[in-house]
């Protein structure tokens, strides 16, 4: 078995909790399912610089680097949707605190099609 | 000359634990690391000393380390037994028992040591205080003797702890 | 005058009665009247060029790119509309100004009307096809606005809708014959388009273009099957009747078919659909007038039949048809506008246009009764009035027309339009005028002032005039239709003429007038047969068409967005997945160039408890809290998996960012129920895992391919590698990347947290603001709450480990450039200590002793980071330009200083201000109203009894 | 023998009793059929046998020669952490009802984790959907 | 060094921490530097704008590292003609906000306003993939702040949605970003171009995966359906202001479809033959109609509007998707029309709102101030349906003329012109329910006169409407103005020579070499 | 020297093999439970063995670089545990 594919797979089954999560009805799982997705993209963008064991990129007098620069995205991706994380959670907890619900479906759009004609 | 002194080391045992582990983080030793460290455990002393308000009082340092080699010594063999525990004995023959140790003991400090010191040795884990923090509860993993366990731990441990934080 | 200005004038002073609102009705009405005999004079200006057969033409540019370019041209067609444009407005603005009553806003009314005015006037004198589209759909607009002007009446809102919808589809279609006219022609200018008429006819695109057009043109105009909106446009003022609805606007159609007559005519398409249209229109337009009660209505339906016999001439392709067309037009501007009028001034009078409420009003009304008779009669072809020259001529050009192979069909069908015409009139003469006098009229009735009646009557002795001496008009009817014609065709020789001899015509003509009488005779029992006849109206028609359009609309709109996020997440997945396997399908696919790296225990191991964790989630999620704690191992392998693949920093950065975000989560979780009810059924769960499944596969695909793949050429992170220290001054060059080579990203980056914690703020402020306040104040934990809030031996830890933790932190800050590290993770790991001490003591207590303004220091972080970046400027280079030195201050040892490190430590403050700023707000939420600040950081301490027996803040009272 | 062998031979020998130990803390973990029990067995051993890990890393980094002594934070850190956690852990056993009740404290009135808010007792107390 | 160029990202991003700082209590203070900030964002634009105008490219590379190495910002005549677009809806949307009083109605709507500013003006700026996300993100999380500002229950649902949608905007992003930088190694724009232009015939799948994955990130920022579905409710519950401003957003995901599909992707790239060309100019027929459907299917005006930003997103979309110079000018011109059109017709909502319970497209008696916001909505009605004479219609007419030729043509004609008469029928009913209809409905005895909006409000809608007419008005100079900003996108050498030969720090002015 | 470094690798190999049993076993614990408590400390345990298991890295690659790591991971293992366990007693975690 490769590292290839243990890294490959991993983030096609991240994927794949991921959203079955973010398919789900309430927004606390949703958000499960948006980490998910996060970390799969994170690792997927990480391993856009392939796969390197043992190399970190310090420069020592080491002549084998690791690619450096998918790392800073990933942080900065790391970062960013931490960002994000939190921004959704305090909306949706918002929205739960207004309407004693935390559907993540849209009543006003259900309603625009049914009560008000 | 006091009044200085307190207010430049609100808590100079943590300002010297601050350097150490600051010097054992730069993973070498200069005398420019060690000053570096000083000032720093001063600073972040300082700066966190509003959340510490109380100045506890004096730590017999000569004792705590004896008393930190016989912890040690203690964990040492505790991990055996516990381990042989696990491994041979079925979960039916286990006698397991909640004990409680009246505290004489009554500065936080103190009692903390106490409580991480049951809870490093053998088979027992200090598991909550008493309401207004009189007591002590508990859990051992296997004992045929309750009492002895608590009287164990109090002639072991509390009665130097009680020497240590003067 | 300049033909611009011509046009510009109404528009211009379309802004006067708007304004001058106040300054009274005759105001209004004056300088509507002085703006458009302006014009009016301006165009007659121009007429001795148009009698010598010149083109006057001006231009300029406005979109020259497209070809659109407000070009104009002045020739004897364009003349002649104007002119009825121009005069019959006249006319009319003097009867509205007598017209309209007191509580209508006069100055909304004029300034519509010079609109419309304007855009007329602009169709008639474009000599470009785009511009002429630009006014021929404003007069749609306004043509809408004065429809509706009565906004209280839902007949005038209905009407103008319709007429809109009816009138903007022609339009649109329009828009597209015209664009195809143009790409023929190669030019959208007339002037060049008329020259093209073999080019045009010949091409493939001929027959599109010409269907589109003439829906342009027969919506306009009211043919059938689109003259159902024009009787509903009646519900307008009567002013706008007579001038929109029956003079000018629906003129517009018959006038593009004429401008366009020489390329478009002549071809057998042209004839069938142009004359067959017309024909069916006429006698249709003229049996539903006979049967309609309301005067406006049966004048609409008139209107109808009369635009459709002009059209059924324009079809017949001749020139004589042509020129019959034309005069038509004439004749008919003066004898409707005149009727319209007329029986404005009836409603006016009796308050009511319903025939069958009406007659004898011949005694009270005899002004009146002498324009109505002598216009209605001129309409049903009596001699000596105009309308009897031009149906003489249509009928002449009936007989010689041979539609469909039968050379009967069309004198017959043009005899049966007459003969309704005759009949109409006849009713509108003797149902409203004649008989008895009644008694129950709903108003007293008498002839209404001059100002009303004038203007019929000046239209009604052109009637007379030009009927008892057609000559008069013959001349410049011949330079219109010379206009119209083009090179394509010769002017007619023929002259007008009231007597031709016994010609066929004047067979026709008879028996049109005497079987009118008939008719007539025969209204009782004709009426109740029409009655019972079933017939689509089509108002019902359109308006049900309309509303099953906008049902249709709703209900594919709202069962498309519902509402549903699963449902626009999962076909937003299936969107992308699919249309990703579309782009991997069709394309090639090279072989691997990179070996696989083969796994050992660890990494299975790792990967195992991965997937275990992911796929635990999975099936666990309802427990909300367990999967807080799965994802945190998910998490931790995640960091592991970094660390084993040489990214101390992104492990780092990772497992910091995890414990933050479940904390975070942990915060909201307490507001929220703790578990995920079940509510999809099993079916939507197999669905949704299908989905799931597919977007799974499709990344695994992607990444298992490039990870085997090199990429197309040496990364450009090779020049990171050779230069970070070079050029950067660091050895850590993830670190050197993030705040050197890219650190425009990591200023963005802490921006975004930043902003994440102001909205954070703003929104529990809002919440705090709202009715979500006392809610939250009130509220009840979901379970019951474990004792001592404060436990004694975190208190005592944390208050060694705080100091430490800030010191890694520090440390951790420090070495970020060189080691693994940076301001982020250390902002983080300071973030973390203060938690702990907010785990320990509680927030309030915490906060209570050192505040510190987390805007502040989110403000500052940015701006220091910012300014660290500006402050390059002062020295030439750009944005984030870095420097480093190092430097030696002894007893220290030899130390780096850059700048990189300022901007750093900008990151670090937004980092901590963005994470306790959004702790703070999640810890204000959770503030109960029974709750008070605790005055000691520890619940418990026996030590307290022995300095403070009487101990107010007793520990033993929960909640303290 | 040689410094260096004598230091590889106490790095694998560290190495087998560190994962030693954790292997059995977390045996101990999955075998013991009572929440209390549970907890003994990996914050101890657990503990030491990340501690005897540490070791063998320190060990090796003087044979390799770039000696290092920070490890002893780590190990500092876990020692220390290792007694809250377990208390906290606890006081969820206790608190959740997931062990036997202990009996009552002599001196005071209850178990500071069990004396639960007035206002909360109303609560529905049965107990709750295990977690 | 010439650092004008960045001076519409810097300037916003200090000036929202400085509000944050030193104006958090101080309306006024927020209100004169923002008002100060966007009107100094104006003449900035402007003048790279006119810099801009002469086919100049301007590069300013960041930390002194030269592309593809660093981040670059590049300023043609695309980006600057976005980012003086941008700054000019700002300001209007800025005094209908203040002449609203909606600043007031939550807490940092100033700072956020900057900080989106800031967001969108570095996503049109920008020369690199990555730092395109970053911006994205920015301009994003801004974007929620505004969207949920001042609160409210359905409008923190529609943000919940707003924002997870987004999310898995991002996600996709990230995900295409890691596959261009798998197969090409670099993430400049400019050098994308290039190395793109190196890949096998023989192993496309990987560039041809990361083009469409990219291009949908774009295509859910432009709500092109089914990618949409984030826009009808957020759009319609976010404050009119905030709505207003977000006219612009969809226009960044058209902005950055056009730059990277002539840039990096252009048609006549065989690696990446037969993509978009399939299904975009489907999908953008689908958004159009869709749009003006859910025009004519409202039943509350703020979605009328909204579904309407669909259908004009459509409307820009299928100029796009020819990928025609024409096809590209045309959408350029429209998108310059349509982002005026929409932020009026969003503060025009909030005008009638002004004055009603609700948007309902129900009679409601009429209210003070509500000729001039009838006669506002009829010309924005009329610029959004696509009528003339306003540049709706004009912008109609170019993308037809542009459609022409191409093998869809009777599709776009049909669908496009088909498509403005829904919209039209769905205007009419709905103004002539609002502002006729009302007439008819009498004053109840209990309803207290509202106050008519302040007189600002009018002036922002009017400055918007007046921006509007000059765009038909000057519609020659404007179209020849995007023809040869589409001539420039269509010839990209001189970008792609700038952004690579322009050395930088450690680097010499070498090309290269692949 | 050989004999020692052939131990050392055995006992290093060994080791591996006892640290991710150990952390498969604590994952076990952790997904069955029963009670809350438990399933908090499987989590610890596995901070725990995953502080082992990035030790037993640095030993296999030579470096030091993955102290930070470790270090973070020990001092973020113990605050999470707490976090947990406050929740659970608490809900509210910085009251
Ligand atoms: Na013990
Ligand atoms: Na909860």
């Amino acid at each position: 078995m490769g590292l290839e594919l243990l890294v490959a797979s991993a983030i096609g089954i991240l994927t794949a909790a991921g959203m079955y999560l973010v398919l789900r009805l309430r927004t606390f799982p949703v958000i499960m399912g948006m980490s998910l997705l996060t970390y799969a993209v994170n690792v997927f963008l990480f391993a856009s610089g392939r796969l390197t064991v043992g190399a970190p990129p310090i420069l020592t007098e080491a002549t084998r680097y690791t690619d450096p620069l998918p790392q800073a995205l990933v942080l900065t991706a790391i970062v960013i949707s931490f960002g994000m994380t939190a921004v959704v959670v305090m909306i949706g907890l918002g929205a739960y605190l207004g309407g004693d619900d935390d559907r993540v479906n849209d009543p006003a759009a259900e309603t625009s099609g049914e009560e008000t004609s | 000359m006091t009044r200085a002194f307190r207010w430049l080391f609100p808590h100079p045992l943590l300002t010297v634990l601050l350097a150490v582990v600051w010097i054992l983080l730069q993973n070498e030793f200069s005398a420019g690391m060690a000053l570096f460290g000083v000032i720093l455990g001063i600073v972040i002393t300082k700066a966190t000393a509003i959340w510490w308000p109380e100045r506890p009082g004096g730590v017999h340092l000569g004792r705590l380390f004896s008393y930190a080699m016989i912890v040690l010594w203690d964990i040492i063999i505790a991990n055996i037994q516990v381990a042989w525990i696990v491994l041979t004995k079925p979960n039916a023959a286990l006698k397991p028992a909640w004990i409680i140790i009246p505290l004489d003991l009554t500065a936080p400090e103190a009692i903390t040591v106490l409580a991480g010191t049951i809870t490093l040795t053998p088979g027992t884990v200090s598991a909550d205080l008493s309401d207004e923090g009189h007591s002590l509860l508990v859990h051992v993993l296997h004992t045929e003797d309750p009492d002895g366990e608590r009287d164990g731990i109090k002639d072991r441990y509390e009665r130097r702890l009680k020497e240590i934080f003067l | 005058m300049s033909l611009f200005l011509v046009v510009a004038l109404p528009f211009l002073g379309a802004l006067l009665p708007g304004l001058m609102n106040n300054a009274g009705r005759q105001a209004c009405a004056g300088v509507t009247f002085t703006v458009t005999l302006a014009a009016f004079i301006g165009l007659l200006t121009n007429l001795p060029a148009v009698l010598a057969g010149e083109v006057v033409t001006t231009g300029v540019n406005w979109l020259p790119s497209l070809g659109m370019n407000v070009n104009l041209m002045l020739d004897g067609l364009g003349f002649f509309f104007a002119l009825l444009i121009l005069g019959i407005g006249l006319l009319i603005i003097t009867y509205a100004r007598f017209y309209l009553s007191r509580d209508d806003n006069m100055g909304e009314f004029f300034t519509y009307l010079l609109l419309f005015q304007g855009a007329m006037v602009g169709i008639v004198l474009s000599d470009n096809i785009l511009v002429l589209l630009v006014f021929w759909e404003l007069t749609s607009l306004s043509s809408f606005l004065l429809i509706g002007y009565w906004k209280h009446l839902p007949e005038g809102r209905q009407g103008a809708r319709m007429a809109l919808t009816v009138t903007g589809m022609g339009g649109l279609a329009l828009i597209g014959g015209m664009l195809i006219l143009g790409n023929i022609a190669g030019s959208y200018d007339l002037s060049v388009i008329l020259q093209s008429r073999e080019v045009i006819q010949a091409s493939p695109l001929y027959l599109p273009a010409l269907i589109l057009i003439l829906l342009g043109c027969f919506t306009k105009s009211a043919q059938f099957p689109f003259h159902f909106w024009l009787p509903h446009a009646m519900a307008a003022p009567t002013p706008v009747s007579a001038y929109l609805h029956s003079a000018t606007m629906v003129k517009a159609g018959i006038f593009l078919m004429a401008r366009l007559w020489p390329v478009l005519s002549g071809t057998p398409e042209w004839f069938v659909i142009v004359t067959s249209a017309g024909l069916i229109t006429m006698v249709l337009g003229a049996v539903i007038a006979l049967f309609k009660h309301d005067l406006k209505a049966l004048l609409a339906f008139s209107t109808v039949s009369h635009l459709g016999l002009i059209t059924m001439l324009l079809g017949t392709g001749t020139a004589f048809g042509a020129m019959a067309a034309i005069f038509h037009i004439l004749n008919h501007a003066t004898f409707k506008a005149a009727l319209f009028m007329s029986a404005g001034i009836v409603d006016h009078e009796t308050h009511t246009r319903d025939i069958r409420r009406l007659g004898g009003l011949r005694h009270l009304m005899p002004i009146t009764f002498g324009i109505v008779t002598l216009a209605a009669l001129s309409m049903a072809g009596i001699p000596l009035l105009n309308g009897f020259l031009s149906k003489e001529m249509m009928l002449e050009e009936a007989h010689h027309t041979v539609l469909f192979g039968s050379d009967w069909l069309v004198p017959t069908l043009a005899v049966v339009g007459s003969l309704f015409s005759a009949a109409y009139c006849f009713r509108l003469i003797s149902h409203t005028f004649l008989g008895p006098k009644r008694d129950d009229y709903p108003a007293h009735p008498h002839d209404p002032g001059f100002g009303m009646w004038g203007p019929p009557a000046l239209l009604v002795v052109l009637v007379v005039m030009i009927g008892c001496a057609p000559f008069l008009a013959e001349p410049f009817v011949k330079i219109v239709t010379a206009s119209l014609l083009g090179d394509v065709a010769a002017v007619p020789t023929a002259h007008f003429k009231i007597w031709h001899g016994l010609v066929p015509a004047l067979y026709m003509s008879i028996a049109a007038v005497i079987g009118g009488l008939i008719v007539l005779a025969l209204f009782k029992p004709l009426l109740k047969a029409w009655d019972a006849a079933p017939r689509p109206e089509a108002k019902v028609i359109f308006e049900a068409l309309i509303e099953a359009a906008a049902a249709l609309s709703r209900g594919l709109i709202h069962g498309l967005h519902n509402g549903a996020f699963s449902r626009y997440a999962a076909i937003a997945a299936v969107t992308i997945t699919a249309i990703g396997y579309h782009a991997w399908a069709t394309g090639t696919v090279g072989a691997a160039t990179r070996v696989s790296q083969s796994a050992g225990p660890v990494e299975i191991a790792g990967w195992t408890m991965l997937v275990t964790a992911t796929l635990g989630l999975v099936f666990l999620h309802r427990n909300r809290l367990l999967s807080l704690i799965l994802i945190g191992i998910v998490g931790l392998m995640v960091s592991v998996g970094f660390v084993l693949f040489s990214a101390p920093d992104l492990a780092m950065t990772q497992i910091t960012v995890e414990v933050v975000t479940i904390i975070l989560l942990l915060l909201a979780l307490n507001f929220l129920p703790n578990r995920t009810p079940v509510e999809s059924t099993v079916l939507r769960r197999m669905r949704d895992a299908v989905v799931a499944i597919a977007a799974g596969l499709a990344t695994f695909a992607m990444s298992y391919h490039f990870l085997l793949r090199d990429a197309v050429a040496p990364s450009i992170s090779e020049f990171h590698l050779a230069n970070s220290y070079k050029g950067g001054g660091g050895t850590n060059v993830v670190n050197v990347i993030l705040v050197d080579f890219r650190g425009f990203d990591t200023f963005g980056e802490i921006i975004v947290l930043g902003i994440a914690a102001l909205l954070i703020y703003a929104l529990t402020e809002t919440l705090l603001d709202g009715p979500v306040r006392a809610r939250l104040l009130n509220r009840k934990p979901d379970q019951p709450r474990a004792g001592d809030m404060h436990p004694m031996m975190m208190v005592v830890l944390t208050r060694v480990l705080m100091p430490l933790v800030m010191l890694v932190g520090f440390y951790i800050f420090w070495r970020g450039h060189n080691e693994p590290g940076g301001g982020f993770i250390a902002g983080l790991i300071v973030s973390i200590g203060v938690v702990m001490q907010y785990m320990a003591s509680g927030f309030n207590w915490t906060s209570a002793r050192l505040r510190y303004p987390y805007h502040g220091v989110i403000g500052a972080g940015v701006l220091i980071a910012g300014l660290t970046g500006i402050g390059s400027w002062f020295v030439g280079k750009p944005f984030l330009t870095s420097d480093f030195t190092y430097v030696r201050i002894p007893p220290f040892e030899k130390f780096e200083l850059a700048t990189a490190a300022l901007f750093d430590l900008g990151v670090f403050l937004a980092v901590v201000g963005a994470v306790m700023l959004s702790l703070e707000s999640f810890s204000r939420l959770a503030r109960r109203s029974h709750m008070t600040e605790n005055e000691h950081p520890m619940d418990i301490d026996p030590s307290r009894e022995e300095y403070d027996p009487a101990d107010p803040g007793n520990p033993k009272r929960e909640g303290v | 023998m040689s410094f260096e062998i004598i230091g590889t031979y106490l790095v694998g020998i560290c190495l087998l009793i560190g994962a030693g130990f954790a292997l059995v803390g977390t045996i101990g973990l999955l075998k013991f059929n009572d929440s209390m029990t549970r907890l003994h067995a990996p914050t101890k051993v657990g503990t030491i046998g990340i501690g005897a890990l540490l070791l063998a890393s320190m060990i090796h980094s003087y044979v390799v020669g770039e000696g290092s002594l920070h490890e002893l934070l780590i190990m500092a850190f876990l020692f220390v952490t290792a007694p809250i956690s377990a208390n906290f852990i606890a006081k969820v056993n206790i608190h959740k009802q997931s062990c036997d009740a202990p009996p009552p404290p002599p001196r005071d009135d209850t178990w500071s984790t069990l004396n639960v808010p007035e206002a909360d007792r109303e609560l529905a107390v049965e107990p709750t959907p295990q977690l | 060094m010439m650092h004008w160029i960045i001076a519409p990202v810097i300037l916003p991003a200090l000036l929202a921490p400085f509000i944050v700082l030193a104006a958090r209590y101080h309306f006024v203070i927020q209100r004169v530097f923002s008002i100060a900030g966007v009107l100094s964002l104006i003449a900035i634009s402007a003048g790279l704008a006119w810099q801009a105008s002469d086919g100049t490219v301007t590069l300013y590379q960041l930390s002194d590292w030269a592309a593809p190495f660093g981040i670059v910002l590049v300023g043609d005549r695309l980006s600057t003609l976005m980012i003086l677009l941008t700054s000019v809806l700002a300001l209007f949307v800025l005094l209908y906000a203040i002449g609203s009083n909606w600043d007031k109605r939550g807490w940092h709507f100033h700072a956020l306003f900057q900080f989106q500013l800031m967001g969108i003006m570095g996503a049109f700026l920008t020369g690199d993939l990555f730092n395109l996300f970053v911006f994205f993100e920015v301009l994003l999380i801004a974007s929620y702040g505004l969207m949920i500002h001042g609160g409210g229950n359905l409008r923190l649902r529609a943000g919940v949605q707003y924002v997870l949608f987004n999310l898995i905007g991002s996600t996709l992003f990230l995900f295409a970003l890691g596959a261009i930088y798998a197969q090409t190694g670099t993430l400049n724009m400019a050098d994308l171009a290039q190395r793109v232009a190196l890949i096998d015939a023989g192993d496309t799948v990987g560039i041809r995966v990361a083009a469409v994955l990219l291009l949908m990130v774009f295509a859910i920022k432009a709500a092109v359906v089914p990618l949409h579905f984030w826009l009808p409710s957020s759009y319609a519950e976010a404050p009119a202001p905030v709505a207003a401003l977000f006219a612009i957003m969809t226009k960044v995901g058209a902005y950055a479809i056009i730059r990277v599909y002539t840039l990096i992707f252009p048609p006549e790239l065989a690696a990446t033959d037969g993509l978009h060309s399939v299904w975009l100019m489907p999908a953008a027929l689908l958004s159009l109609a869709i749009g003006m459907i859910g025009v004519l299917a409202a039943k509350k005006l703020d979605r009328l509007v909204a579904f309407s930003v669909i259908g004009s997103m459509g409307m820009v979309m299928v100029a796009i998707a020819m990928f025609t110079p024409a096809g590209i000018a045309a959408a350029l011109y429209y998108i310059v029309h349509s982002t005026l059109a929409a932020a009026a017709l969003f503060l025009i909502a909030d005008l009638v709102r002004a004055g009603r319970p609700s948007l309902e497209l129900t009679a409601m008696p009429s209210v003070s101030g509500a000729p001039l916001t009838s006669a506002m909505f009829f010309l924005a009605a009329i610029a959004m349906a696509g009528l003339p004479p306003l540049s709706g219609f004009i912008g109609k007419l170019l993308i037809l003329d542009a459609g022409f030729e191409g093998n869809m043509a009777v599709w776009i004609w049909a669908v496009v012109l088909g498509s403005s008469l829904i919209s039209v029928v769905g205007f009419s009913r709905a103004g002539s329910t609002l502002f006729w209809k009302a007439k008819s409905i009498p004053h109840g005895d209990d309803t207290s006169p509202e106050p008519a909006p302040a007189a600002l409000s009018y002036v922002a809608v009017g400055g918007l409407l007046t921006l509007l007419v000059a765009h038909t008005v000057f519609a020659g100079p404007a179209y020849s103005y995007v023809e040869q900003t589409s001539a420039q996108l269509f010839a990209p050498e001189p970008y792609v020579s700038t952004v690579l030969d322009t050395p930088g720090k450690l680097s010499k002015p070498t090309k290269e070499e692949h | 020297m050989n004999a020692a470094t052939d131990f050392m690798d055995i006992a290093f190999k060994l080791a591996f093999i006892g640290i991710v049993m150990a952390q498969i076993m604590s994952m076990i614990r952790l997904v069955i439970g029963p009670s809350v408590g438990d399933r908090i400390l499987a989590l610890d345990t596995m901070v725990v063995n995953a502080i082992g298991l990035v030790v037993l890295l640095g030993i296999a690659q030579g470096t030091q670089i993955y102290f930070e790591a470790t270090l973070i991971v020990a001092m973020l293992g113990f605050v999470s545990t707490v976090a947990y366990a406050r929740f659970v007693l608490r809900g509210d975690i910085i009251e």
